[in-house]
């Protein structure tokens, strides 16, 4: 049974309608991988699925409720990583995980946010300030998120840049996890073999004629 | 409501860990509020004539100087998609921003209005009028400002635009804010003004927190 | 007719007043039309465009 | 009967929602508006500069009134204009809502400028001053800083024209609910300020050979605005929707 169901859906910069429209239907532990040229409007299609946007052309729902009357609901169940990372580079990481959570409604014991910080391999560097941090260590920051929360649908735009080797291979390992635990995932990556292999749905985007 | 006041520490901590936002308006204040006896004569009674313009104004540029802030950093980092992207409504995040903002900057001008009030000779018996009037007039600035803020904060250089954004909106409140100031000055009741200043407190409460999440979430687009 | 545009000592104000009305008007109106021309060569260039790369 | 005088409205509200038939609507009437209001104005400074006899305590100086008021007027009338489409743009997304309000703004703005102006012009003669603090003056300069921060929002967010006029839609929403707070607060610190007061016309009653020439130009103001309104209103329809098919058909056949 489909979960969430995309109609149609394009995005718009100014007044250019970005790549030809795309439908898609996601059950659990289903993942979709978007692909496609640089500009051609990914980030712009993940943040309209989170909510960020609104969805200019075509609809979605999620369980059978058009995401336009069901945003409540969309937002308990879904979490987004972006681009930018979501940290204050004057807070130290502890403080960074536990208050981005928080805002979110989302209660995390400093106990479970230092847990979380050593399974991401930030272990030692919980008083240390995010400014201070290389990129692929503020993007192991913002990832350790995932580890907190109990969100059925991720949506991670690029989560693979910056990482090392031994962070990617953590964060496959995750992923995976989360599509056996019958989670879904819709994820932008530049090619990476490795992601696809546990991908169920690729979408390329296409650009608009 | 715990989001809200997770929001509210987490900008204080921001603040007080920064300070420059905390302690630079005030030496604006400082710097702006000498050049006047420099300029006009140090004449004890024209400095006490316009003290209360002066106070009140200086108040409102010194908030002009932090308003852009309120959620610039937070929409340049990301932080602004997370208060987007929850079931709690957005109007709440951006009353904890006022409220942070409002304790950061707009607090220190209350307590600090007493020395400008000395600088210029205001009279001893407006003193009381002068910070009530400010502790009403300056939450108000970071009401409306957050408007500006969220219109303007995906602008590289929206301080400006901000400025012409939010001055007219706010000349009922140094009309009424001031006026107090003088009324007390006089010798007058100042209760009528700042009921009128407490009235648009209210309404900007009410409606303001709407207005700038629309303005977020267009911006957002 | 002289003593019609003198307007009764306040011809400075009366004309410069109607003066300035209709300059702005005819900057209003001129300025809308250059704005249109612009436009409008603009999409003709981008349908040139299209149907080049058709 | 009653049913179908409803669908007909409802036909009409579509059809006008819709940029292609605005676009094509709007188009019967633009050039009549201009023409109407270049006979009213025609007519109007006829009558008022020649036909209208001079006011017996302000002189021919009083007939700065057919600017500065027809002026004065449609800096109000534009605003509310501009907000009723910028509510109707912000809450149901209508396009042309957009398209009428950011077109409203620079017109407006215009209007208000005038009768700043004009009422500049006619006060040094009868006040002996430029300028005076007075509650109109004042709040109509105002008025014209939020017509200008409605513009520069449009204009900051150049790059993309919709959000451009969804942004500049708020401020004059914000604006909106704010004039009669500053309208209010504005009248009541003059009042308290004034220190002489100022009576523009005294006891002078206006006549019917003076006020036909207002009307005249009121009107003439009020159809050169629709033109104005309507022809930007068009081209910001063309250029946000210059990838549409229809927009391409108005070009190629040139209408």
């Amino acid at each position: 049974m489909p979960i969430i169901k995309a109609t149609d859906v394009s995005c718009q910069r100014g007044q250019f309608t970005l790549f030809e429209p795309v439908s898609f239907t996601l059950a659990e532990g289903q993942s979709l991988l978007i692909s496609g040229a640089n500009g051609i409007g990914k980030t712009t299609l993940l943040e309209s699925i989170a909510g960020l946007r609104s969805i200019q052309l075509g609809n979605i729902e999620y369980k059978s409720i058009d995401l336009l009357k069901s945003k409540d609901q969309w937002f308990d169940d879904s979490f987004f990583i972006g681009h930018k990372t979501g940290n204050k580079k004057e807070l130290n990481c502890l403080e960074n995980l536990r208050s981005f959570l928080q805002i979110q409604g989302i209660d995390v014991s400093e106990k479970q946010a230092e847990d979380a910080l050593d399974k991401v391999g930030l272990a030692g560097y919980e008083y240390q300030f995010a400014g201070s941090l290389s990129a692929g260590q503020k993007k192991r920051l913002a990832l350790a998120r995932l580890t907190l929360i109990k969100h059925t649908v991720w949506i991670l735009d690029e989560p693979f840049v910056n990482l090392d080797v031994a962070g990617c291979d953590w964060l496959l390992k995750l992923l995976n996890q989360h599509i056996d635990n019958k989670g879904i995932l819709i994820i932008t990556a530049h090619d990476n073999p490795s992601i696809r292999k546990k991908i169920t749905h690729e979408l390329v985007l296409e650009m608009q004629r | 409501m715990k989001p809200f006041l997770s929001l509210v520490k987490r900008d204080l901590t921001l603040g007080l860990r920064k300070k420059s936002q905390i302690y630079q308006p005030l030496v604006f204040q400082l710097l702006v509020v000498t050049m006047f006896p420099l300029g006009l004569g140090s004449g004890a009674k024209t400095l006490a004539l316009i003290a209360p313009a002066v106070i009140w104004i200086l108040a409102l540029l010194a908030s002009l100087l932090t308003l852009d802030q309120i959620f610039k950093n937070d929409y340049d980092d990301g932080s602004v998609e997370s208060y987007v992207l929850t079931s709690y409504p957005l109007s709440m995040a951006v009353m904890a921003k006022v409220l942070a903002h409002w304790l950061l900057t707009g607090l220190p001008l209350v307590l600090f209005a007493p020395v400008l009030g000395v600088l210029l000779h205001l009279p001893s018996s407006s003193y009381g009028v002068l910070m009530l009037s400010l502790l009403i007039g300056t939450p108000i600035f970071s009401f409306i400002g957050s408007i500006g803020s969220a219109l303007t904060m995906s602008l590289k250089h929206g301080g400006l635009l901000l400025t012409v954004l939010v001055m007219p909106l706010l000349a009922p409140v140094l009309i009424f804010g001031a006026g107090a100031v003088v009324e007390s000055a006089l010798g007058n009741s100042a209760s009528q003004h700042l009921l009128l200043l407490s009235g648009m407190l209210v309404l900007s409460f009410t409606l303001v927190p709407f207005a700038s999440a629309a303005a977020i979430k267009i911006n957002l687009e | 007719m002289n003593e019609f545009l003198n307007m009764g000592g306040y011809a400075v104000y009366v004309w410069s007043s109607f003066g300035v009305f209709f300059v702005a008007m005819f900057i209003d109106f001129f300025g809308l039309r250059s704005k249109e021309k612009i436009i409008k060569r603009n999409i003709k260039s981008m349908i040139k465009r299209k149907t080049n790369s058709k | 009967m009653k049913k179908q005088r409803t669908n007909a409205i409802v036909t009409l509200y579509h059809k006008l929602g819709s940029p292609p038939s605005f676009y094509r609507i709007s188009g019967y009437f633009l050039k009549w508006l201009l023409l109407i209001s270049i006979a009213l104005t025609c007519w109007g400074l006829y009558d008022g500069l020649v036909l209208a006899p001079a006011d017996y305590q302000q002189g021919d100086s009083f007939r700065i009134i057919y600017v500065h008021v027809p002026a004065a007027w449609m800096s109000m009338f534009i605003y509310a204009v501009m907000g009723i489409a910028a509510i109707i743009a912000i809450i149901w997304r209508m396009k042309v809502a957009e398209a009428v309000m950011i077109a409203s703004a620079p017109i407006g703005a215009w209007f208000t400028f005038l009768a700043l102006v004009t009422g500049s012009l006619w006060g040094k003669p009868m006040w002996g001053t430029w300028w005076e603090w007075d509650a109109r003056m004042t709040s109509e300069l105002i008025l014209l800083f939020l017509y200008i921060g409605i513009m520069a929002t449009y204009g900051a967010f150049s790059e993309d024209a919709r959000k451009a006029a969804r942004m500049a839609a708020l401020v004059a929403v914000v604006g909106l609910v704010n004039l009669p707070i500053i309208h209010f607060s504005v009248k009541w610190w003059s009042s308290i300020h004034q220190g002489t007061t100022v009576s523009l016309t005294g006891e002078s009653h206006i006549t019917w050979e003076m006020l036909r020439p207002l009307l005249y130009m009121a009107f003439a103001t009020k159809f050169y605005y629709g033109y104005s309104m309507l022809k930007r209103a068009r081209l910001y329809l063309l250029e946000t929707e210059s990838q549409k098919k229809w927009a391409h058909t108005v070009i190629t056949e040139n209408k």
